[in-house]
């Protein structure tokens, strides 16, 4: 694995390098520089397999990270291809030609992240969320427990006390010790 | 409406592709029609739904539409301590629970940097085998139920409750075992496991002889699956194929054996594999690799060691943080590569989780390829030979 | 304390009701000068001194009543079936002089020596008593006191032995 | 396809022969032994810590109020609430049961319960009466299985050969890896607070050394305590007692990460992060005694804005902590940033000068709008047994002080302490120094009438006693003082102690005088009791006030029967610390009210 990331590192730039276990490796790379990455790697090293393909959110520096994830079966390693996109302009060069299954998982970042992967198929049409309007979900800043609150009821008769703003109820109402 | 001038006109001839590839298909000529096969149709494995343009009985177009059941846990797990999510992570896959507690838990334990006891990664294998067994016993009902035979799915029911009996005197549950959790498993095996083991071992044989006989032995089975959506091996790759499914297209991919997890390294198998690619030759995988399942719970039982702990000792876990990282964890469960991607960021939360269930890319990209020019009556057939459980698509 | 001369004085008495008499003005004398002690003492510990003051009141009004009763002879049989036992405890005390300003541990330590006193007092007129109800008096005399006795030892231990924190 | 492909299924009909497989009585089936079914919890073993609610990633499990139950009572240690669970929500996957702290918490193997209202399926475990409530079966956390660490993260501590012959503090305190384990190891259930007598924020502290933010947590505790550095080191801790982890495991070391937070900040930011006094209000405060009641309340009203005169009659304030606490447990220089910081606040300080003597109360109440009392408990409590008036006859208190006063001490060869509390470890401890120093060789025994079970002492005092070669003879009744013809003490007479508690569990020790032994000792150091000298209140004034069977009568702010004369710390709440600074606060928020009062009613 060492020996291919310093492979690598000669012929692309990659940013950052993470030998995460002996068979699983990450690193990061510019969006240039993915496709011939990808391609090198599936065409040339023996990652054949797209294990998967996703984002995380990293709201805080604007950016979304998108993984892909590939894999040497015949090895039995995977090399984690690290993508950093500005947050506000959220599109992405499609792979589906690459793989054809990516289409999928570029369909539903559209969806759940609103991450753009223009060209690749059918991926404005609705996947999971059918009917959805509001913010796509994954982002970060997509409050579950508000959109729950706004969208259902509580259970009527639900009450909770806290143990220690209790206990000082019961046992030391008067006593105020803030200095 | 089937139509006698359409069925006897060149196949050929329709539907024609627009130059950009796509299907031109004009409902407005009355030559297609569309069906909705699901949600819930009797063929359907759970909650999905695939939309099919038929021309008479023959299927032009198909596309899987799920989303029935996402529940969001991926999102549900950025707000939950990483305890928290053991409990909820089970659901994501019904009859094949524990990959995903395995997965999970394994994803935390290499982010944390937690080593488990020995003990526990043998009792975690043997879980794993029993699941297996159980949802090869759930999928041979299905198979043999999309063609009409329901006799098959009474028997493998009878196998799996007598399994679950094991789930529930090992785990405490019969379906969701919440057993397997960061950290190792939650108890040892009961008293006298073993031997009520060994003779629910002997009943599955005993049922899959039957199951052997009636169904793959059967002149109507073999008529409606052999040949039925085959698989180019050289799909393997762009579809992201894994499991029975490769491995009935001769491609020899097992993650037990490539990527050894566990104890898989000290157990003696090979992948079961196939050679025609064709419902038949995946149900029969299923079928060998659901004996080898069994004759591997005898080698666990066998190679575990007695004693010892089951468990690591954990930090707190209400206040448990995690450096930040990132890490994949897979599995091969009865569908195929099963895995969790897990990003943390030094916080008590994970940042992201993504599960990547097989059926992810089976039911979706594959089976809109497998299902053209499929006659209607074998959608379903089809679709199950695929093994696809829905909420690991839509999590 | 007036041992010697109570012991004279118990010793030549033939009657019940004439034992008890004396008795009961020993309680009266004790009550007495606890009651014209507690001014004199600080008001710091002015209510451990009343609160022995009241004990012999109620001692003197027990003794008083029981010398009344006309079953006086079946009273004194029962409760000296079940004597309290002696912690022996008072033995190690010594018997302080109390000055113009004594602390609370001096006035205990004087009315626990009162009280041991007082007990050894009657165990020795029972024991030098033939059998008989006026043997049965002097045993119930004296485990009256050691109870009290016993009570007072508590209450000294509370005071003195703390703990030292 | 093949002849035999459509006569193989044919083999089906064989189960036509066959005992039917499917369960007779379904409504019946016993689940299995570890089954995981309807919750049952032991309401008495419960204490209400909520920590099951807490990891119920369901939002299942509420805390609610139960009355009227046998065994539940809010009391310190239990909050008197128990869980309700609804199992709208339950998931069945035992988090709670798992992390319960006291193992109250289990589930039956029961599954079945039929009902037509909803609402039934939410109630009390243990309190609402299920029928299986006293089910054996079902799920209990096996052995070994633990979600939090049970065990404290050990204090770097010198060794005993290291430490015998000096004065050095023990303890070493906390790394900052070692406080973020520990501190990780509390649930945040807040139960400890009701126990500590100033009620201070425990959980936020921890929090706060969880986030590494020392500065939030020195805050938190001077809000609460002003002698936070000497309670990090020496409090009684009694909040320990009620830890929620001290049933399944060690409690936490909340005294250590008290001590960690306060040695993390640099003294010089203290000052700037606690905030400085409000502008002066022209109120004067007299306050008699320099030790942690009156530092705590001077340190409030000086706060506050008033004018505080604290009268102290030695060279040193801390009282206590200074004079009578030895330097290997707390070191001068700890007591010396307390007091410095509290003077800071702007509060004038009269040292060597004692009441009653150097001034008057008359003078101290004409002075001023309001008099603390806050002299502690300074008279040793003697056994008086015969010989008790030998001059080589101790008490304890007096000898610490002589010790940690600078006075070089000759020790003496052999030595016999009398008492079984953290007074009597201190000096048997400090002497066996001094002997190692002097001598070279430790000779201290220590008797005392309660067996080790029930010393007051606290138990890593005797543990560390015990390491240090003091020899800890229980049950032992003192008798007499004796000495030789030549009137030279030689040791302790003692009777061997039978019983010591009655039924009502009142002190009433009981002897077996045929077991008696002489303990060598040239000294003999009482440390059984303290008390107060109130001679400095003069005749006058003591008539005048209320007395409480001995103490002075205080209400629950420290206010005594006269309207100007308030009384904090070990006078009136005996011997304790923190409880000493609980009662300072009390006082100082008394006085702020009546001020307030006065200007109300002069507006």
């Amino acid at each position: 694995m060492q020996t291919l990331i310093s492979q690598l590192q000669t012929r692309f730039q990659l940013s950052e390098f993470i030998l995460q276990r002996d068979n699983l490796a990450f690193v990061t790379v510019t969006r240039e520089q993915l496709r011939p990455l990808l391609l090198h790697l599936r065409d040339k090293e023996g990652f054949t397999h797209l294990v998967l393909l996703t984002a995380v959110d990293w709201i805080e520096d604007n950016i979304f990270q998108l993984t892909y994830l590939l894999g040497d079966r015949t090895a039995g390693c995977d090399i984690g291809v690290r993508l950093m996109l500005p947050r506000d302009v959220a599109s992405m060069d499609s792979i589906h030609d690459l793989w054809p299954t990516a289409a999928t998982y570029q369909r539903e970042l559209r969806e759940m992240f609103g991450i753009d992967f223009p060209e690749s198929p059918r991926v404005d049409e609705d996947f999971i969320l059918e009917g959805w309007t509001d913010l796509p979900p994954y982002r970060r800043d997509f409050d579950t427990l508000k959109y729950s609150q706004e969208s259902y009821v509580d259970r009527l008769g639900r009450e909770t006390k806290d143990p220690a703003a209790y206990m000082k109820l019961k046992l030391y109402p008067d006593e105020d010790n803030d200095g | 409406m089937a139509d006698a001038e359409f069925g006897k006109a060149d196949r050929s001839q329709y539907p024609h592709r627009r130059p950009d590839g796509s299907l031109d298909i004009d409902l407005t000529s009355g030559k297609y029609l569309k069906l909705w096969q699901g949600p819930n149709h009797p063929g359907i494995t759970g909650n999905m739904s695939v939309e099919l343009t038929v021309c008479g009985d023959e299927v032009v177009e198909g596309k899987t539409h799920v989303g029935y059941l996402h529940r969001g846990f991926e999102k549900l797990m950025e707000r939950r301590t990483f305890i928290q999510c053991f409990p909820i992570v089970c659901r994501i896959c019904v009859p094949e629970p524990d990959f995903n507690e395995y997965c999970y838990a394994a994803a935390v334990e290499e982010l944390a940097g937690l080593e488990i006891p020995e003990k526990a990664k043998w009792i975690r294998a043997l879980i794993l085998e029993m699941g297996r067994i159980n949802s090869y016993l759930m999928y041979l009902g299905g198979q043999a139920g999309a063609f009409g035979q329901g006799v098959i799915g009474q028997w493998t029911t009878y196998a799996r409750d007598l399994m679950l009996d094991r789930f529930e005197e090992l785990t405490g549950a019969r379906i969701y075992h919440m057993f397997i959790l960061p950290g190792g498993v939650r108890d040892d095996l009961p008293e006298g496991f073993d031997e009520r083991m060994e003779q629910t071992l002997q009943e599955v044989e005993r049922t899959l002889d039957d199951v052997y006989d009636t169904m793959f032995r059967n002149a109507v089975f073999k008529k409606r699956a052999v040949g039925l959506g085959y698989v180019d091996p050289a799909l393997v790759d762009e579809y992201g194929i894994t499991g029975p499914v490769a491995r009935g297209a001769g491609v020899a991919r097992d993650v037990r054996k490539d990527q050894p997890y566990l104890v898989y390294d000290q157990l003696d198998f090979e992948p079961v594999t196939g050679r025609e690619s064709d419902v038949y030759a995946r149900a029969d995988v299923r079928r060998r690799d659901l004996l080898m399942s069994v004759d591997l719970i005898r080698q666990i039982l066998s190679k575990m060691p007695h004693k010892g702990e089951v468990m690591a000792t954990l930090p707190n876990v209400l206040h448990w943080k995690i450096p930040r990282g990132e890490t994949y964890i897979r599995g091969e469960c009865s569908r195929g590569e099963y895995g969790y991607y897990l990003v943390t960021d030094g916080s008590g939360y994970p940042r992201r989780v993504n599960v990547r269930g097989p059926s992810y890319t089976h039911a979706m990209a594959l089976l809109e390829k497998l299902i053209v020019n499929v006659n209607i009556s074998d959608v379903a057939g089809l679709m199950v030979s695929l093994h696809t459980y829905p909420p690991e698509i839509e999590r | 304390m007036p041992e010697g001369r109570g012991y004279q004085r118990l010793k030549s008495r033939t009657s019940l009701e004439e034992i008890l008499e004396v008795a009961t003005e020993f309680e009266r004398t004790a009550r007495d000068f606890y009651t014209e002690l507690a001014p004199k003492v600080s008001k710091q510990i002015r209510y451990l001194v009343e609160e022995l003051a009241e004990e012999e009141q109620r001692h003197y009004d027990l003794f008083s009543q029981l010398r009344m009763r006309a079953d006086i002879v079946e009273q004194i049989k029962q409760s000296v079936e079940t004597p309290a036992s002696d912690r022996r405890f008072s033995d190690c005390i010594h018997l302080p002089e109390l000055g113009d300003h004594p602390d609370d541990q001096a006035v205990l330590q004087y009315a626990l020596g009162r009280e041991h006193a007082a007990m050894e007092q009657y165990q020795s007129l029972a024991e030098s008593t033939p059998g008989g109800p006026i043997r049965d008096l002097f045993a119930f005399l004296a485990d009256e006191e050691t109870q009290h006795k016993n009570e007072l030892e508590k209450r000294y231990y509370e005071v003195v032995h703390s703990g030292g924190v | 396809m093949s002849v035999r492909d459509l006569l193989s299924p044919f083999i089906a009909w064989k189960h036509l022969f066959r005992e039917p497989v499917s369960i007779r009585d379904p409504f019946n089936r016993e689940a299995s032994e570890r089954y995981r079914g309807f919750h049952q919890n032991d309401v008495e073993k419960c204490i209400g810590c909520g920590t099951c609610e807490a990891i119920c990633q369901n939002g299942a499990i509420d805390m609610v109020i139960v009355e009227g139950v046998e065994g539940i009572k809010t009391r310190p240690g239990d909050s008197g609430l128990r869980p309700r669970i609804d199992y709208g929500r339950c998931c069945w996957c035992a988090l709670c049961v798992d992390v319960c702290m006291t193992s109250s918490l289990t589930m039956s193997n029961a599954y079945k319960w039929v009902e037509n209202d909803p609402d039934k399926f939410r109630y009390i475990p243990g309190v609402d009466k299920k029928e299986w409530d006293n089910v054996k079966q079902g799920y209990h956390r096996p052995d070994g299985h633990r979600l939090n660490a049970p065990e404290r993260i050990e204090m770097p501590e010198l060794e005993p050969a290291e430490r015998i012959d000096s004065f050095v503090e023990i303890v070493g305190g906390y790394s900052v890896e070692q406080a973020r384990l520990e501190a990780d190891r509390c649930v945040t259930c807040g139960i400890c607070v009701a126990t500590c007598p100033t009620h201070m924020p425990i959980p936020e502290y921890i929090s706060a050394v969880r986030d590494g933010d020392y500065e939030r947590g020195l805050k938190l505790l001077y809000d609460s305590n002003p002698f936070s550095q000497i309670c990090g080191k020496v409090c009684t801790r009694r909040c320990e007692t009620t830890c929620a982890a001290s049933h399944e495991g060690d409690p936490i070391a909340i005294r250590w990460l008290k001590r960690h937070i306060t040695e993390q900040v640099p003294y010089e930011k203290y000052r700037d992060i606690i905030g400085g006094p409000l502008p002066a209000t022209g109120k004067k405060i007299a306050i008699i005694g320099a030790g942690p009641a009156g530092m705590t309340a001077a340190f409030d009203l000086a706060r506050k804005g008033h004018e505080v005169s604290v009268y102290e009659a030695r060279s040193h304030a801390g009282g206590m902590t200074r004079y009578g606490i030895p330097e290997y447990r707390l070191p001068f220089e700890t007591i010396q940033r307390e007091i410095d910081l509290i003077v800071s606040m702007g509060v004038e300080m009269h040292y060597d000068t004692r009441v009653g003597t150097d001034i008057q109360m008359q003078q101290l109440q004409q002075d001023n709008d309001a008099v603390l009392l806050a002299i502690g408990l300074w008279l040793g409590r003697g056994t008086r047994i015969p010989g008790a008036d030998h001059p080589h006859v101790y008490k304890a208190i007096d000898l610490l002080r002589r010790i940690r006063d600078g006075e070089q001490l000759e020790a003496p060869k052999s030595m016999v302490v009398i008492g079984g509390g953290n007074v009597a470890m201190d000096i048997a401890r400090s002497v066996a120094r001094l002997q190692k120093q002097q001598q070279g060789e430790i000779n201290v025994t220590l008797t005392a009438l309660e067996d080790k079970a029930h010393f007051l002492a606290d138990p890593v005092e005797i543990k560390e006693s015990i390491e240090e070669e003091i020899n800890i003879i229980d049950s032992r009744g003192p008798q007499e003082c004796v000495s030789d013809d030549q009137g030279k003490l030689v040791g302790l007479r003692s009777w061997k102690v039978l019983s010591i508690f009655d039924d009502q569990h009142r002190f009433a020790p009981t002897y077996d005088e045929s077991d008696e032994q002489l303990h060598p000792g040239e000294w003999i150091v009482e440390a059984i009791g303290q008390m107060s000298d109130v001679s400095l209140l003069g005749d006058a004034l003591t008539e005048k006030l209320e007395w409480d069977r001995g103490r002075l009568q205080v209400d629950d702010d420290g206010h005594t029967s006269e309207p100007w004369l308030w009384a904090a710390g070990d006078c009136v709440k005996g011997p304790d610390i923190v409880s000493a600074v609980a009662t300072g606060h009390s006082v100082a928020t008394s006085i702020e009210a009546m001020f307030e009062q006065k200007e109300a009613q002069n507006a």
